[in-house]
């Protein structure tokens, strides 16, 4: 499977955790993030959410950020799984994974990866809400969740 | 002759997700599409006023006003993302 | 299924994952963790682990850490699953997986808890290796990681 | 009577998992029991020499060499954690 995967189907998290570990030894550590459709957000009842993207552009962006995660940390393999179109509160919308020989890697890789494709990925949310749709504004706290990676050394396993 | 691409919110404030533009003579840049757009009417010129936030991309690279732009590129404009 | 459990048997990540989020329309975030048995270490290969614990103290060590964790941080649910016994290379030893509303939470609560686990949960490694078997030392980067938590405050999501 | 457990390395070196021992008069402490191990032969004095660095359990919980016992405890004696 590609590292990198836009789709509207769902994913199954422990078929890409065991993607990543299948017939390895030198695996000492995966880290594993799932994003999921919440039925509430700033203050309103969501019933459904849509993603739009910017189709080859978003797995263009998800490669860099994945070859920029590698670059930092000694990892032994990624994976960034995004969904797009219609889903339900309770869907997986993201899924990273990042296998390495030691946590501390993993950890790291994990999350730099899910702060810079919150912040450097084209996807777009649109809320079903009570009072009708909404774009989903970007937020002050991703943006800075994603600026500590700059001014933060890479942390070893 | 450029590829302009709208996306999310503003594609659906200009009603547009894609048109074809002749570029300007000389050695144009963003800024002087950017220009152009706002010197439409209606939706475009407020999409585009000073102090907006949007985002552009130049050939699926993140840019900014000061890219330059050559015949055949791909110009994508778009509200700061929220995926994830 | 109990949030803390101590077997011999292999587990599912994927399950664990599932089971964290089956049903539920609030949860915005599952950060997990595996823990692998890896063919090297301390520059000797690997062909065999054998994983001893103290049975009652193990068990409540991890409710401990998880309860810390839950005080820490706003979580959803927590679940740590630990295998005893043989293993081989490749094979998962740990799973740690956390749910919450926003991810920062889950990822800090997620490598938490796998620090205070590697220092606080009373399990033992011993490895086979070519020149016969020997018990894994506990490491000083064990320790450092464990105590960044005290010094270091809450960050939330 | 209070029940001693050693666990891994320790009770490979010692030979021993589990024993019954009776308590000292007063207010014992952890200490109080670590000086009589001590006082045994062989690998028992080399593994609760001074500076061997060990790990204690009282009924569950980690102690130290101040921790009170009463009868009925479970005092633990094991090896830094290598788990995970």
């Amino acid at each position: 499977m590609a590292r990198v995967r836009v789709q509207a189907e769902p994913f199954d998290a422990g078929q890409e955790i065991a993607a990543l570990t299948a017939g390895r030894r030198d695996v000492g550590a995966v880290a594993t993030f799932v994003g999921l459709v919440r039925d509430l957000n700033e203050g309103s009842a969501v019933s459904r959410m849509t993603l739009e993207h910017y189709p080859g552009m978003t797995e263009k962006a998800l490669e860099d950020i994945c070859a920029e995660a590698a670059r930092r940390w000694d990892l032994i393999e990624l994976r960034v799984v995004h969904r797009v179109g219609p889903l339900e509160p309770g869907e997986a919308i993201v899924l990273v994974a990042v296998s390495s020989a030691h946590r501390g890697e993993a950890f790291a890789a994990c999350e730099f990866l899910m702060d810079y494709l919150k912040t450097r990925a084209p996807f777009w949310k649109k809320e079903q809400t009570p009072s009708g749709e909404r774009w989903v504004e970007a937020r002050d706290s991703d943006e800075e969740a994603a600026a500590r990676w700059s001014a933060e050394p890479a942390r070893g396993g | 002759m450029v590829t302009l691409l709208y996306f999310a919110s503003l594609r659906e404030r200009l009603g547009c997700a894609s048109e074809q533009m002749p570029l300007p003579p000389g050695t144009p840049t963003v800024g002087d599409l950017v220009e152009r757009l706002r010197s439409r009417d209606g939706g475009w010129s407020q999409a585009f006023a000073p102090g907006r936030t949007w985002r552009v991309a130049v050939n699926r690279d993140m840019a900014n006003l000061a890219t330059p732009v050559k015949p055949g590129d791909e110009i994508a404009f778009f509200p700061p993302v929220t995926g994830g």
